[in-house]
């Protein structure tokens, strides 16, 4: 986690930016995120936003964690993928406060559990829902 | 009025003796269904527990079961002040996974459509706040200049909030001479009509006195929650996606990030104000330069189908950073769409930096938040 | 000394505050009288949508290629179509739409390639059940044609005369709840009778919900019978 | 007939009768004013704000208060669960008869008073205390955490104003020499420099003491843009919340009828009452002008600026004006006894 910008922990992978919309990826390993934000949050990163993916083919749930640099305009985009039928990951509120907000939009729509968050009760949907609507899976 | 306003001290929290005071979701400093679970020490806010989801609509979900061209109405409808900018990240994400060439005509009415609908919310923010600081008058006046750019864009689009505008490739239908014109007077009108908001408002004690040092927000504060926007630029970071991540024409345009130290409510109003002169200084530039020529790229393909990967495409909203990020499967419909709102991540810090402050003052930084709780909820 | 530079400043801006609000109070007002007083209505103005009927024949010019149904985001528009004797493409028999969904996003409108709906300029729809928001297109346009002149409507959407609309008048809301007056001539009358439709009168309800096909449970003129009811009866409409 | 007519004259004429009918009289005044009051706020607010305001009942909107005061009398009278019934009834009825009390006292003409009272204006002090202790009962026994925290509001910002008021009210009692509002009205006769306001040599800060007396009235009567006992956008309505129906009617009644006593008093002892600059026109004319005008004034300021905050109200009052009311006062008495010392 010591080493700086050109190549901080996580693998950072540079990517073209005009067909993406960001400029730097990483695919980490789920116990990494937290050191990950971690390093952003040494660069001077700002936590964008934090969502997830259901890969159900691929029996996966990916996490995706998006920064943005608030002084250089850089966006790095962290990935990291969970097994579909144990989708847990640690949080990284203690990082970045803002993604406790996030986290638990995720785990409404995804049933991503945080571990060690916070408060996971319902954000966006209802305080009784038990459903995770983004679920590839689900249906109404 | 003579020196600083009261800071709660310390002392004055300390023996607590609270009651929860709910604040909506039927509030009229709300602006729309938010609710705040307010842990009060007689005025003073303990903790302000902002309770979302009363207006969710799950647009995400809508997008996975939809084309891109079936979506695009849903993205006018998300913060339905800012349709434009929304619209516009949209169909740019899918112009920029598809590959698709935009004409610079339609790029520069993209500019100039969206620096209106920017002008157009901003006034509605500045008389929604003066609302909730108790000034009735300044909204009818904002919404009476807020008129003239709606009767402008109905004229172009057909409709007067959720427009529905820019399609993948260009627009719908090309400017006329009467919307030029039209705009070059708003214009002429406008520059006049901000000088009297100055000294009605802006220079007002009563309005000073509201705002200067209340709910101070500082950058690192900004930077942990991933507050953009007015409210980072009111914390003197110069953050404007326009210039971060340059998008459309703004790099052929002069225009300036208007940003205040102070992260005070007063600077986040000041940014504003001083966000509408831009504006005008934008849509000007970008009339001046308007070339000729299609609105419409030549070849879109009627069926559209992304190339497999994710996409993302922000850009600079009334309030602040909106990110759409789009994972396709080769397929119609897109995989995933994410909806990164600046609302969300901008109220996210209220609990953190109203602590301590008076019910009225919490009230204000509220305002001066900018919310628009759909945005929020989605 | 500050302080009371401060307290002047200060009392200053208010005398400012108080002179530009009296300056404001002797100008003109700018809001409109509504309903005594309405807008035009501007040319690309997205109302709901209708069909277009062909000037010279007076059908409608949809053929029933169901672009725009499955262009629709909302599922709104169902439309039927039966291939008449000696035509060559198929002639619209009934089209549904469903209001209470439709976000007016147009896009029906844009992948017509024949021009053969427009958005009406029909703009204060109200209504007492959701039924009134269910209408088929295919009889709203025959009811404008029976109220218009001979002369159909032209079926270019930039050829539509822009006309402002007819002052209120009680007069002319308590027509509007009965039956659609006698044909007047002139394209103000194509206009009022549009805003005339059956469906959106409090007194037209008895008669669209016939239209509503045959009840199957004996509810369908419960106000929760919902809009798919009305495919059911496409089988009445000849 | 004559002789009845004169009969009755005298009758009514005799005490306890004339001040009946006078009340009646001020009652009647008072919710004329109250109902159009509001017509013409609404109109003037429609004015500055560049919109046409009630039209539709009647001619102008004219009957715009007579249909609300149907509407609000037909409402139901709701009593939250767990109120006090009875102080929640009461407070409608405190607020709103100390205001009648004090009309009584004004004279709105030469002689045209219904109580001549030498200390008429001790009066008006002593009963006017009595409307924030009935608007803080009325917000307590609401049971409402608004309520009770525009009733805390209340009552330390009219604690506030009270002090301000009163030394005003007793510089200019020291000026004039008496407590009897008729009398403080005949020594300003005559053009309007021997209006109290324009009488700088009696006291050159007379301009600021009127200020401060305005902006004390508008305090005490919590209007805009010191309305924290409302409050709408922060406090919903404040004191108010849980009224419906004729008991905030009675409310909305009691603000308007005390605008019109504070602007009556500013005329009385600042704009030489029923005296008119120029001849012209009866006094009661010159009274009633001089007054709606500070009433419009008051309307004014409402649609001009925005609240001011809680403590910024307090710092107001504490540390400007009640210092600079005090200066005036020290004045204006060394100006009557040094001179008189000297000589």
């Amino acid at each position: 986690m010591n080493e700086t910008v050109p190549n901080p922990a996580p693998p950072l992978q540079a990517v073209d930016y005009r067909l993406k919309g960001y400029h730097l990826e990483a695919m980490v390993a789920p116990d990494q995120v937290v050191p990950a934000a971690r390093a952003m949050d040494e660069q001077g990163f700002s936590l964008d936003t934090i969502t997830g993916v259901d890969w159900l083919a691929q029996e996966q749930m990916e996490v995706v964690y998006d920064y943005f640099h608030p002084a250089r305009g850089l966006r790095t985009v962290v990935r990291a993928r969970i097994p579909r039928d144990q989708p847990e990951i640690p949080t990284i509120s203690g990082v970045f406060p803002g993604a406790n907000w996030h986290e638990r939009e995720t785990h409404d729509f995804f049933g991503i559990r945080f571990l060690e968050h916070p408060d996971l009760s319902p954000f966006l949907l209802p305080e009784d829902a038990d459903f995770h609507p983004l679920r590839k899976d689900y249906t109404a | 009025m003579v020196g600083a306003p009261i800071a709660p001290h310390p002392a004055a929290i300390a023996p607590k003796e609270t009651f929860v005071l709910n604040l909506g979701p039927q509030h009229p400093a709300t602006h729309g269904v938010l609710r705040i679970k307010m842990t009060m020490d007689g005025e003073y806010v303990d903790r302000a527990e902002p309770v979302c989801g009363y207006i969710h609509r799950m647009h995400e979900k809508m997008g996975e079961n939809r084309t891109y061209a079936q979506f695009l109405p849903n993205t006018g409808r998300i913060d339905y002040l800012s349709a434009m900018h929304y619209t516009h990240a949209f169909v740019s994400v899918v112009e920029r996974a598809a590959g698709i060439q935009v004409p610079p005509r339609a790029e520069f009415i993209r500019v100039i459509t969206s620096e209106l609908n920017r002008i157009s919310s901003h006034l509605v923010w500045w008389g929604a706040f003066l609302l909730d600081l108790g000034g009735f008058t300044p909204l009818l006046y904002a919404f009476e200049d807020r008129e003239r750019i709606l009767d402008l864009l109905e004229g172009i689009t057909g409709a007067r909030l959720t427009y529905c505008y820019y399609r993948f490739g260009g627009l719908c239908n090309d400017v006329d001479d009467t919307f030029l014109e039209g705009t070059r007077q708003f214009i002429a009108k406008m520059r006049p009509r901000l000088k009297m908001y100055r000294a009605l408002v802006t220079d007002n004690i009563i309005l000073r006195k509201r705002l200067i040092g209340i709910g101070p927000i500082s950058a690192e504060l900004c930077r942990r929650y991933g507050a953009t926007g007015p409210v980072l630029r009111g914390s003197g970071v110069t953050y404007d996606v326009r210039k971060a991540e340059p998008y459309s024409v703004y790099p052929e345009l002069e225009f300036d990030v208007p940003t205040f130290p102070e992260g005070d409510s007063m600077a986040r109003y000041l940014v504003r104000m001083e966000e509408l002169a831009q504006s005008l200084r934008i849509i000007e530039q970008a009339l001046g330069k308007l070339p000729s020529g299609p609105v419409m790229a030549e070849k879109v393909p009627r069926v559209l189908k992304l190339p497999a990967g994710d996409f993302c495409f922000a850009v600079e909203a009334a309030r602040g950073r909106f990110m759409v990020r789009v994972v396709s499967d080769n397929k119609e419909v897109p995989y995933r769409v994410k909806l990164r709102t600046p609302c969300l991540s901008n109220l996210s810090l209220f609990e953190e930096a109203s602590r301590g402050l008076f019910l009225a003052d919490a009230l204000a930084l509220l305002g001066s938040l900018d919310l628009v709780i759909p945005d929020i909820d989605r | 000394m500050n302080a009371l530079n401060e307290i002047y400043s200060g009392f200053n801006s208010l005398l400012v505050g108080l002179r530009i609000t009296l300056g404001q109070f002797f100008k003109p007002g700018v809001t409109v009288h509504y309903p005594r007083q309405t807008l035009k209505i501007p040319r690309r103005y997205r109302g709901h949508i209708e069909l277009v009927a062909n000037p010279e024949t007076g059908k409608p010019l949809c053929f029933a290629c169901k672009l725009c149904e499955r262009a629709c985001p909302s599922d709104c528009i169902s439309l039927e179509g039966v291939k008449l004797e000696g035509d060559k493409r198929k002639t619209v028999a009934s089209y549904q739409l469903d209001f209470t969904k439709c976000s007016l996003c147009g896009s029906c409108v844009e992948v017509c390639r024949d021009g053969a709906i427009r958005f009406s300029r029909d703009y204060n729809l109200a209504g007492v059940a959701k039924e009134a928001f269910c209408m088929d297109l295919v009889q709203r346009l025959r009811e404008q044609l029976a109220a218009a002149t001979p002369e159909a409507p032209s079926p270019k959407r930039q050829a539509q005369p822009e006309i402002p609309h007819p002052r209120f008048s009680p007069a002319l809301a308590r027509a509007r709840n009965d039956a659609p007056p006698a044909a007047v001539p002139g394209p103000a009358a194509t206009v009022a009778a549009a805003r005339m439709t059956p469906a959106f009168g409090a007194g037209s309800m008895d008669a669209l919900l016939p239209r509503l096909g045959p009840p199957a449970t004996g509810r369908a003129a419960l106000p929760d019978a919902h809009c798919v009811g009305a495919k059911q009866g496409e089988g009445s409409i000849p | 007939m004559n002789a009845l007519a004169s009969n009755a004259a005298a009758f009514l004429d005799a005490e306890p009768w004339r001040l009946l009918v006078w009340l009646a009289a001020l009652l009647g005044f008072v919710a004329l004013n109250a109902a159009y009051l509001v017509w013409v706020e609404r109109k003037s607010a429609g004015r500055f704000q560049r919109r046409p305001g009630p039209t539709e009942v009647g001619p102008a909107g004219l009957l715009q208060p007579v249909a609300d005061g149907l509407k609000l009398m037909a409402k139901q009278l709701v009593v939250p669960a767990g109120a006090d019934s009875a102080l929640f009834r009461a407070a409608p009825l405190m607020v709103i008869a100390p205001v009648l009390m004090g009309l009584a006292v004004i004279p709105f003409g030469r002689g045209l008073a219904a109580l001549d009272l030498n200390v008429g204006l001790l009066m008006i002090f002593a009963l006017g205390s009595i409307n924030v202790m009935a608007i803080m009962l009325g917000a307590w026994a609401s049971r409402n955490k608004y309520s009770l925290m525009a009733a805390g509001r209340m009552v330390s910002q009219n604690i506030a104003y009270e002090i301000p008021m009163l030394l005003v009210v007793t510089t200019m009692a020291m000026v004039t020499g008496t407590l009897d509002l008729n009398q403080i009205v005949a020594q300003q006769a005559g053009a309007f420099w021997h209006w109290n306001l324009f009488r700088l040599w009696v006291n050159p800060l007379m301009p600021v003491t009127f200020l401060i007396y305005y902006a004390c009235m508008l305090a005490e009567t919590n209007r805009a843009p010191f309305d924290m006992a409302e409050a709408e956008s922060e406090l919903v309505a404040g004191a108010y919340t849980e009224y419906a129906g004729m008991g905030f009617g009675v409310f909305f009644m009691a603000e308007y009828a005390n605008i019109v006593l504070g602007c009556s008093l500013a005329t009385v002892l600042f704009l030489g009452g029923w005296h008119s600059p120029f001849g012209l026109l009866p006094g009661l004319a010159w009274f009633l002008l001089k007054m709606y005008f500070l009433v419009f004034s008051v309307i004014w300021v409402r649609w001009t600026f925005p609240r001011t905050q809680f403590y910024v109200l307090l710092n107001l009052s504490w540390k400007i004006l009640i210092p600079v009311s005090l200066l005036t006062l020290i004045l204006s008495a060394a100006i009557i006894k040094i001179p008189k010392a000297l000589s």
